[in-house]
């Protein structure tokens, strides 16, 4: 049957097959994190967290999906609607995009760029785009200072990642997501970079908008942060892009420090996602153990300790790679 | 610099009832502040001029929702000091010690609340755990969980159960492990620290002009506390610190009140100790009851400081007039002056530190 | 060197938070899973006022003590004259105005009225607020 | 303490009510009650706790409560505002005055003179009448528009 199709098609059927596949799954992971996250926070706080659908509550972020779902979706009274609408979709489909560049095994990998984890950084650098403009959009005094503080949050956030993730490179001398993999086959980075690895989590935590780096959506402060006007769907968009973020910064992770996808016994996809899953569940702790940082403490701490960190962890990193 | 009107509240998480700011905002720095006040005014005082005294004990359990047995002291000491009565001496005790379970378990939730307005909800959690226990012993003590309306004029309404003693001891015990747990959860994290540390700095000199009262008078380094200097019931017999810090800000405040759940918790131990076996906890008065003219004022150190009642008696069954002065209202008052120049997150964080509720303020 | 000491003190100081929070985690939850199950209430807890009877009968003398000690009036008694003597006709309780305050309860001479530990008033009519009413 | 005492009981304008170890009753003329403020003031009474008024049907009483908190020195200064008449504003001697002067002006009427801003503060600013008035009742009229509340 396809025999007939040309070697190029079939590649391009076969990264669809793989896109809709991930895809999917990502969308289900989110409501599957929902869901963990609500347990794993009810425990920490000696309750149960979802309980009443389906067996200990295992339907509960379906039943939310299906609830926000059917909700009427609310304009704001001055909204820009065109923005106003675009602004969780762009974020969605930054988040999803980048999954494409993740080898979830030394195969499974939809488009292995030459450039994999560059490609990977310039995405998520849009993500602040969608919050700004989600901001703007909703013309609320709220969610326009959620947004500033995001933008230089995330923004300043992106150099200690950037400086931190050039030490893996240089240790693993290509850019291509299963080359770092590759690398890792003898020690894994977590070793050779603990610091690097350190300011790497820390940001991505920042990143990601999670505590303590939550001021974007200061509860407290900010009622909801950027996305206060938002409901219905729109607003479940922002919910799972967030999942799909923790996600992604997560199997990063893995790949840049943890060996990716390999393990003995079982599949490499399978370590992959208990690794990934680790480090979820280590953010998910955080956001439920810890206060709230302020937006000045946030900038000072990334460029007067994080970035000069960062500077000397590489500097160290390439000496060290020079002389042996 | 161009400045805007940013409108927090009284519908926001960390309004703690329903207050709202107007604050003048330059980027994120606050240059101008005012507090409306009064959607939680039920005009308590002038419900209290139509009620029978014994009657309105009940109100008063809704000035502080939090600490209503508190709040029933000082109307209880004012009317008895006005009408004579005396109060048997094991009343005086359960009086103490159920006003000081109700202190811990006001300064517990404000313990969850102002963790809850920095970010960290887990605390929030823990301390409502806990201040659950204490509600479950007022609920077999008085038969209220919230608003108990226990104290009556000349003692108690109820007699303490059988297992009292054990089930106030067993809750110390437990209370006691789980302060080093927070101890280490939140009084020593580095990140609660910089919150907190130098933010919202009371000075000793405005604290005394405003009238500030309570643990946030402690916290900037005045030792005064109505249970020492003007002592009322029993306290004059009991031994017990006052624990007080220098330097004013949110951290002291939040110091002063961890320690003075463990003062409160010394003075009850010695209490259930001391407390007399036998004898009335009730010197009723007699039916038709009526208060000799005259007025007195009766403070007492609540929660939140100094609760005091100017209470005016013309010889009938009812009150001319009762003053309810929370500390509430002078405590919110220098807020509008300590926010300006800070950022909002320190805003929030002030507020959660002074410990205001809002039914209080207004009443 | 005091940076280092710092940062490590920090982290150290964010481990035992973590520490506190996931041992937590792995304790019995101190939630009651409530529909399912119910804490027995103690028996002066003051959910719902209800009518105490002797042989059938109320003991309800309608002296209207707990009507007028009611501070928020949320008792009504409607009283009849049989054989020249007052008796309890109708005896209403209005749970939306009752601040439980448990005010007449104590006030009454009779033991008549008390409280039972049914919180859940929710009923369709007003008639079930009733809780004494003469056939006659 | 004697000091004071001995100024105040020389001084004409002050009678002296009660006295107790630490606690003084004055009662004074409204149009002194800056000056005697002021004098107080001086001997390191910082802090007004409280105002209470109390309405007497043709004259309002109003008791300043003023503490001297660090050696534990309690005054109640007594004074009586006729329906109609004004009294000077403390605001600039206690900072706690401004908004404890509102509420009495909010819920009995009286009016402070030099106030900086004196509103309603409980009760909305549409709010017509003083509620806690013994006469509250003929004088409390509902508003025109009363689902129209308008705050500041």
């Amino acid at each position: 049957m396809f025999e007939s199709l040309s070697p190029l098609t079939i590649d391009i059927l076969q990264s669809l097959l793989y896109a809709v596949i991930i895809f999917t799954a990502l969308m289900v992971a989110a409501l599957i994190l929902v869901y963990l996250e609500r347990k794993v926070a009810g425990h920490m706080q000696s309750r149960f967290g979802p309980m009443h659908v389906g067996p200990h509550g295992l339907l509960q972020s379906l039943a939310d999906a299906i609830k926000l779902l059917t909700k009427q979706p609310q304009f704001p009274k001055n909204a820009d609607k065109i923005v106003f609408i675009l602004a969780p979709i762009l974020i969605t489909l930054t988040v999803l995009l980048a999954f494409v560049a993740i080898p979830f095994d030394e195969t499974t990998i939809i488009a292995d760029l030459d450039v994999g984890i560059i490609y990977i950084l310039a995405l998520s650098s849009l993500v602040v785009v969608s919050l700004v403009s989600a901001a703007y959009g909703s013309s609320n005094k709220y969610s326009f200072l959620g947004a500033m503080r995001s933008a230089a949050q995330m923004l300043s956030y992106e150099v200690p990642i950037l400086f931190s993730i050039a030490g893996v490179l240089i240790l693993s001398e290509s850019a291509r997501m299963t080359a770092i993999v590759e690398a890792q086959s003898g020690l894994w980075f977590i070793i050779l970079q603990p610091i690097g690895f350190l300011i790497y989590f820390i940001s991505a935590v920042a990143e990601t908008n999670r505590t303590p780096f939550d001021l974007p959506e200061a509860e407290s402060e900010l009622v909801a942060g950027y996305h206060t006007e938002y409901s219905g769907m729109q607003f479940a968009l922002f919910f799972a892009a967030e999942y799909a973020n923790i996600v992604l910064v997560s199997a990063i992770a893995t790949v840049l420090f943890l060996g990716g996808g390999t393990g003995p016994l079982l599949p490499g996809a399978v370590w992959f996602l208990i690794k990934t899953f680790i480090f979820v569940l280590l953010i998910f702790s955080f956001r439920w153990t810890f206060p709230r940082l302020r937006i000045d403490q946030v900038i000072s701490f990334c460029w007067k300790f994080l970035v000069p960190l960062a500077l000397i962890n590489l500097s160290l990193t390439a000496i060290f790679k020079v002389i042996f | 610099m161009k400045t805007y009107t940013l409108n927090i509240g009284p519908q926001h998480p960390s309004t703690h009832g329903v207050l709202r700011f107007v604050a003048e905002i330059n980027g994120e720095e606050i240059q101008n502040l005012k507090c409306d006040i009064g959607f939680l005014h039920r005009s308590i005082e002038k419900i209290l001029e139509n009620k029978e005294y014994y009657q309105g004990i009940p109100y008063t359990d809704r000035v502080d929702y939090l600490a209503p047995i508190n709040s029933n002291f000082p109307l209880v000491l004012a009317i008895e000091k006005l009408a004579n009565i005396e109060v048997p001496e094991k009343a005086e005790y359960i009086r103490v010690i159920t006003s000081e379970l109700n202190r811990i378990a006001s300064h517990l939730l404000w313990f969850g609340a102002f963790n809850l307005d920095l970010g960290s909800f887990t605390p929030f959690m823990y301390g409502m755990r806990e201040r659950e226990k204490i509600l479950s012993i007022f609920e077999k003590l008085t038969g209220a969980r919230m608003l108990y309306n226990y104290l009556r004029i000349g003692g108690v309404a109820k007699d303490l159960y059988e297992k009292f003693e054990d089930d106030v001891l067993r809750f110390l015990t437990d209370l006691d492990n789980k302060l080093v747990q927070y101890n280490k959860l939140v009084t020593k994290n580095i990140i609660f620290k910089a919150r907190t540390q130098g933010v919202g700095k009371l000075s000793k000199d405005l604290a005394l002009k405003y009238g500030v009262t309570g643990p946030s008078l402690r916290a900037s380094g005045v030792n005064y506390d109505i249970r020492k200097k003007i002592p009322y019931s029993i306290y004059s017999k009991l031994e017990f610190d006052v624990p007080t810090y220098q330097k004013g800000d949110a951290y002291s405040r939040f110091r002063v009140r961890i320690n003075e759940i463990n003062e409160s918790m010394k003075i009850i131990r010695q209490c259930l100790i001391q407390i007399p076996k036998k004898g009335d906890f009730i010197n009723k008065p007699p039916v038709v009851f009526k208060v000799s003219p005259g007025e007195t004022y009766i403070p007492t150190e609540a929660p939140r400081g100094e609760l005091g009642i100017y209470l005016v008696s013309d010889g009938t069954e009812k009150p001319y007039r009762v003053k309810i002065r929370s500390a509430g209202f002078n405590t919110l008052n220098c807020l509008e002056e300590l926010a300006i120049g800070q950022k909002i997150a320190d805003l929030i964080a002030t507020f959660g530190s002074l410990d205001i509720i809002l039914p209080e303020v207004d009443r | 060197m005091n940076i280092i000491k710092k940062t490590i003190n920090g982290l150290v100081s964010l481990i035992e938070g973590l520490k506190v929070t996931i041992s937590n985690g792995f304790q019995k939850p101190f939630t009651l899973m409530y529909p399912k199950k119910k804490e027995e209430l103690p028996k002066i807890s003051r959910q719902c006022l209800q009518m105490n009877y002797k042989e059938g009968e109320s003991k309800c003398v309608a002296c209207k003590i707990c009507e007028k000690s009611c501070p928020q009036h949320a008792i009504k008694i409607e009283t009849e004259k049989i054989n020249g003597k007052e008796v309890l006709k109708k005896y209403t309780f209005y749970p939306e105005k009752c601040m439980y305050c448990g005010i007449c309860t104590e006030k009454c001479p009779f033991d008549a009225i008390s409280w039972n530990q049914n919180f859940d008033m929710a009923s369709k009519t007003k008639d079930q607020t009733i809780n004494y009413k003469r056939n006659s | 303490m004697k000091n004071l005492k001995s100024q105040l009981q020389n001084n004409q304008n002050v009678k002296i009510l009660t006295e107790e170890k630490n606690e003084f009753t004055l009662e004074i003329e409204n149009n002194y009650i800056i000056n005697i403020a002021n004098l107080l003031l001086g001997k390191n009474y910082l802090s007004l706790l409280t105002i209470v008024a109390v309405d007497l049907e043709e004259k309002i009483k109003l008791i300043y409560r003023l503490a001297d908190i660090e050696n534990n020195r309690f005054i109640n200064l007594q004074t009586f505002v006729k329906n109609g008449e004004h009294i000077e504003s403390l605001s600039d001697l206690f900072k706690s005055a401004n908004w404890l002067e509102r509420e009495v002006y909010d819920l009995f009427g009286v009016k402070f003179l030099n106030h900086p801003n004196l509103t309603r503060i409980l009760n909305p600013d549409d709010f017509k009448g003083f509620p806690l008035l013994k006469n509250a009742k003929k004088s409390l009229k509902k508003s025109k528009n009363p689902n129209q509340l308008t705050f500041f």
